[in-house]
């Protein structure tokens, strides 16, 4: 199994949930990141003390899958997920040993 | 204050310890009528008293306490909330004693006033303030005045976040009141030199504003900087915090600057209209000044013109008409932009929520600019510059502002100097970083 | 506001123009005695004032503020606090002498008042409102006024919520308050054809409520709507702040409609009373007709309602007794309910936050109400139809909302054009998705 | 309420049911000329009724709101605002009659008063309260008198946080105010058994505090123990929200206290100065004590003591001196945090905001207090055991404890039995775990 | 050495952080995320706007542990943190090749 | 190429990003956290309840890097994020299976 980890822009969240449901992944977990990289920041600045901020809101989303899946669930991503725009993320992809249903104690592909 | 104000002093005292006989006897007899209170002074100094409150707890509270970094804003809510408490019994015990009763030697009450309203003792429930048709029972002015005796030195709270134990605070907090404010506030409105010499500041411009800004000046001086100034991100944790103190600053000055009329009067009433004109041109001043400058109205830009129109117009309201309301509103919405923004930077001090650079510049310049818009037209009592040709007042404010800075300074730094060899001033290093609330409260916010 | 306060209105702008005299003399001889105002009038006028000012800034901040995502809080807090300040200063310029001054042609004077006010120039420290014994200082009735003259526009920020300019939304408050609500005000309160054809408008149901929420549906409609809109998830961000906006409101609302008697007399304590019940009446009606249809009683819900009783029964406060305050505060929450829930998913348009469907529907709803409950035993100014078999007021207050109505809605329009034609309206997109805080004002929340 | 009040109150009720001819007259005839309220009071207790109202929403709301956990934040304001529509509305329907008019049966008339002051039918604009030349508007005294009516059973809720259902709990606020707070407001304040026997209550020690205490305890024995309680963590998720709810209360008591003199007086000004006083004993008294034993000064531990002054200081407010309330102040510090934090582990119930250790445990500990330091030097109304050697007002003040007591005990058990068979008092565990505001409002707080 | 992850119902945690203790795991990272799967969200409403929420709070644990540890430490994860609701969450295990304590720069098996 | 996966002290974050950047890393991405080990952490008390805060605020940082430039990341965050008092953090490094920019489809090291 594959443990697939996109970084993506927050607007782009429920195209994204959509378009995996549709591939029949039935699960999820996102978390709420702040990402640097080649999109720029901002800067605020508050009675003359200027602050860069260079991380940017991003959400980070976490998917298991069965292997076969993997490239299917990547292509997805990649389309519903993409602007153009510079910062919009990265998908990472890591092997994944095991996996458990806590609810049933169920295992690997099951537990998904 | 106003002169009017003053102008009853005199009797307000007298009538004060007139009614210590009043207080004292009525365990043997029954009351004597009461004085014929004008319920209408006596409803708008009861409202502007509690408005007052409101500007320390919680507007003052939460101007600085969005101001600060998330880590620190129960420390900082505490500080206004603790002087609160601390600042009403020491007013009671002896502060409003010092301030507002006349010493028995004359020459000693050109500095400082008696001792005799020790817990208030004299102050008889019939005790009354201001000459009739417009008296008021002593027991609301004495309240009234407390509320300003509250938030002058929580002013200084700007000056000092992050960094401060509590404890050292509430010593501080306590000493400042009864050896710098207390006096100050009797040379000015209590009888003192300053009164004889006829210095015009009507609601407290240098007695409150000048007065708490040079504090604070000091205390940032003697503390030091923050751990990680000028490196570390130290922006406000939340501005919607701070809209809400300055809305309620702005809100609760009208009991302030109108109240200092000690009536509900025509003389409140141009109080207000001044403030409310002041405020808003500040606001704009520092908005525009800054759209220009840093290319963005910032919010925090726009409240900070406000509190600093509110200050400065502070000593004016109520001797100024409309137009020099204005006048001195945009000129402090300019001027304390460059004293918070550039001034601040060219000498390197860390006033962290500028309580000089608002409080403190702000006051100095309604001050001086009080002795150029008093109009007698508007107040009988102040004859000002431009509008009545009375340059020597000018001379009269410019020492009001200086005997204010020069005074309180020193007497600053010298109870500061005492407390740190008492019981220290700064938090460790390691609660600085990791926070005052957790390490000083127990306790953290978890919204 | 009541045709008590009409009727003194005359005499005001007299007593106003007499000031005139009184308040250029001053350079040349000493002050004439004061006026003998009544000081607990003088005491609830400044206390009203503060309160009605206290509802825009936090109260109306804070209430829209929760209301949009957190991306935009501050620049929603901006909005308010920007409108207060511009619209302070040109209501000492100009705004004032337009609605509460007459213009010495009778004719014109049916649509707009004089410009001798300009500055506030002629309005000394001693010039009078009303009449003896229930005179206050026309300071004051000008300042509380000009809290009124705040709060209209400011409302209309409902419904552009999240996607206007900064610049585009001062200029438009500014151009707004001197050409729609100026001129209204004078026509309803100043003296106006309204005023003559006897409309009844106790605090500004019409001039306030159906003004601001006119211009906010064609505001809406002009700018169009949210990107995202009926897509992305557009929930309240933190309904925290709403509730003490809206209790701030309802809180503040005393000064508002009870301030409206522009006297602390009976009026000013029944129409006390009936805005108490008509806002408690509203917000349960709300809250009971959502429990039914959509099967929870929301927080959204109950301030909801409770503003649009407020709303309602704005223009009827001071006519009508406690019963008829009742009845109006029921029919306003089930009738804005409907208004805010579905006539506008009916017809598509983005009044982001209900600016028309609470203020509007519920001001024009109280002004037609008024006509019915209005009695005479209550104010023998106000004839109604139910009470008093006074049907005709029913039509003249239907001339009341249908001349706001048009006269707002053109004159909205036309200045949306200007300012869209010369500085733009709406921000970019980029920079609506991303927020206004950090784009607009360069600042953003932590906390 | 003072003793002066009472005396106005049979006049005032007189007056209300002369102004039912009044009232009703109109429709036929032309207004009497209206009797001639005292502005300055009217303006005074119109301050009061605002400022009262301002305790509830949103001072009472934040207090609470800030003290549970983010997932019943909501829930929590749901509970003050939810309280003051539905209060407000029973208040007029029957509520004032029972609580304020004198039942035609003299002997019924000690427990509960008349019914003829239905949707306050009788009340005429001109009806009056009070003898002149201090007489104002009844309207001003009913809608002030609401407001404490509104908060007393809204401060119950601190007791059923978390866990009661919205139906229940608005069920419980209405049936209590009828059948326990209207009764027993009666009895002390309109002419019932505890006023005959003089029992000294200046502002609601017993009616309102201790009242409101007794049946929070009661509340939360029914209830039973949060799910977690002792186990879980349940910090208080958000204390910025309760220091500003306590600030607000705090300046609002002053309507509360002051304002329960009826007038803009001595009495009033003596109860303001007494109320400021108190509350910062208290909550310096509470603070060094936490501070001394947990080795913290908690904000939460600062606020609590201002508010267990402000409610020891209730009762005793209007008839002590500032030396008075001084140890009243800190004894109610001091005697509140025993109750709060180690009475409640003694004995295991789930107070869980401490309605009942602050409100009960201070409200009967001012009572008795104000039998100890109730002087006729400040109150001509009150003859206190130490003051003026009246040892035998402590017995009427330990019946007026005990009186409100056990009837508030029996009626409050009651009716949680009935509402718990009818409609349950309870939510679900589910709920209860995940949340009040998803699952009773369809809300959350994303901020 | 492998890196568990877990995702657990929010109140579950002190449990499941005991039982791990008393295993002798002397340390774990918590993080707040959003799952999605199958247990079915609410549904809020604002003046009749719906907005269905179909992301729900949980917590996210991750344990870095010796792999022989790693079966003990599922267990644990799993008795404490089932209620048997839907929705008890999933464990993820992933290889993890090296690990580094920043104090003292200690590598593998001493840096956990 | 590797995920490199650092728990380090909040204040410590912009010394890291930067020594990052130093080395050519050009992105990174960080989420908030709470930590438990051998850091004790505080007692809260409210009105005599007490609860012992045991988890502590700290950063994640996640850095997708070449697998032969590992070492000097991990040398740099090391070096950076360390102040020798216990709670200073730790560092994990997972096998990087397939890195994609979702703005580009660029994958693998292109991506980085
Ligand atoms: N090497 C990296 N390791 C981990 N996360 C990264 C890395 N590079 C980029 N990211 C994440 O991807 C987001 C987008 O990257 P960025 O370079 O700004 O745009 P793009 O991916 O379009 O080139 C960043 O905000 C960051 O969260
Ligand atoms: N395929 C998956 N990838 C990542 N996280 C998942 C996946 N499936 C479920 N989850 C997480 O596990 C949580 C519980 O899953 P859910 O299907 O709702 O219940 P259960 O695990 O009892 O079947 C989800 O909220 C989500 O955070
Ligand atoms: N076994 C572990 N698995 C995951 N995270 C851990 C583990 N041990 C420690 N951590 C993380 O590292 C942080 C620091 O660990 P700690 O033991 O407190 O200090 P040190 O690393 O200096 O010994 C912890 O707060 C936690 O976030």
């Amino acid at each position: 199994m594959k443990l697939i980890t996109a970084i993506i822009k927050p607007f782009k969240l429920d195209e994204v949930r959509e378009s995996l449901s549709a591939l029949g992944v039935q699960g999820m977990t996102v978390t709420e990141v702040k990402g640097y990289g080649r999109q720029k920041g901002h800067t605020e600045i508050y009675r003359g003390a200027e602050y860069a901020v260079s991380f940017l809101p991003k959400l980070k989303i976490e998917v298991a899958v069965k292997s076969e899946m993997a490239d299917a669930v990547i292509e997805a991503i990649t389309s519903k997920a993409k602007t153009g725009q510079i910062g919009d993320g990265k998908i990472f992809v890591t092997p994944l040993e095991q996996v458990v249903r806590i609810r049933t104690g169920e295992t690997d592909g099951d537990a998904l | 204050m106003s002169f009017s104000k003053m102008k009853r002093l005199g009797v307000g005292i007298g009538a004060g310890l007139g009614a210590f006989a009043v207080s004292v006897a009525p365990a043997f007899a029954a009351d004597p009528p009461p004085p014929d209170f004008n319920s209408g002074d006596t409803a708008w100094m009861l409202t502007s008293a509690a408005l007052v409150l409101m500007m320390t707890i919680p507007g003052l509270a939460l101007f600085y306490g969005g101001m600060v970094r998330k880590k620190n804003v129960l420390a900082t809510l505490a500080q206004s909330f603790g002087a609160t408490a601390i600042i009403t019994i020491l007013w009671m015990v002896i502060g409003y004693s010092i301030a507002f009763t006349a010493n028995p030697d004359a020459n000693v009450n050109q500095f400082i006033g008696g001792f005799s309203y020790a817990f208030l003792a004299p102050m008889g429930v019939n005790a009354a303030y201001g000459t009739a048709p417009h008296q008021i029972p002593e027991s609301v002015f004495m309240f009234f005045q407390m509320t300003f005796a509250i938030i002058t030195p929580a002013l200084i709270a700007g000056a000092l976040a992050d960094r401060m134990k509590f404890s050292a605070f509430l010593w501080f907090m306590s000493l400042w009141l009864l050896l710098v404010y207390a006096p100050i506030a009797h040379w000015v409105w209590g009888g003192g030199w300053l009164f004889t010499a006829g210095a015009l500041d009507y609601a407290g411009g240098s007695v409150v504003h000048l007065n708490a800004g040079t504090a604070a000046l000091v205390t940032c001086l003697v503390l030091g900087k923050r751990i990680g100034y000028g490196t570390e991100n130290m922006a406000p944790h939340n501005l919607v915090l701070s809209v809400i103190g300055a809305s309620l600053l702005w809100v609760g000055w009208f009991g302030f600057n109108a109240g200092s009329a000690v009536a509900a009067n025509a003389n409140a009433g141009m109080a207000a209209a001044a403030t409310q004109i002041a405020t808003a041109a500040a606001a704009l001043a520092w908005m525009f000044a800054e759209w220009i400058i840093a290319r963005k109205p910032s919010v925090l830009g726009m409240i900070s013109g406000a509190v600093a129109g509110l200050v400065a117009i502070t000593p004016a309201s109520g001797f100024v008409d409309p137009m020099g309301a204005l006048i001195i509103g945009l000129s402090a919405g300019v001027v304390c932009y460059i004293a918070a923004v550039w001034m601040k930077k060219l000498f390197g001090y860390d006033d962290s929520l500028d309580a000089w650079g608002v409080h403190g510049v702000g006051g100095a310049l309604g001050a001086i600019m009080t002795g150029m818009f008093a109009s007698s037209a508007i107040n009988s009592a102040g004859h000002g510059w431009l509008m009545d040709g009375n340059f020597g007042q000018m001379w009269i404010q410019v020492q009001d502002v200086g005997g204010v800075f020069i005074y309180c300074a020193v007497g600053t730094f010298i109870i500061l100097k005492v407390i740190d060899m008492i019981v220290g001033l700064r938090v460790s290093a390691e609660v600085e970083v990791e926070g005052l609330d957790i390490n000083l409260h127990g306790e953290t916010v978890h919204g």
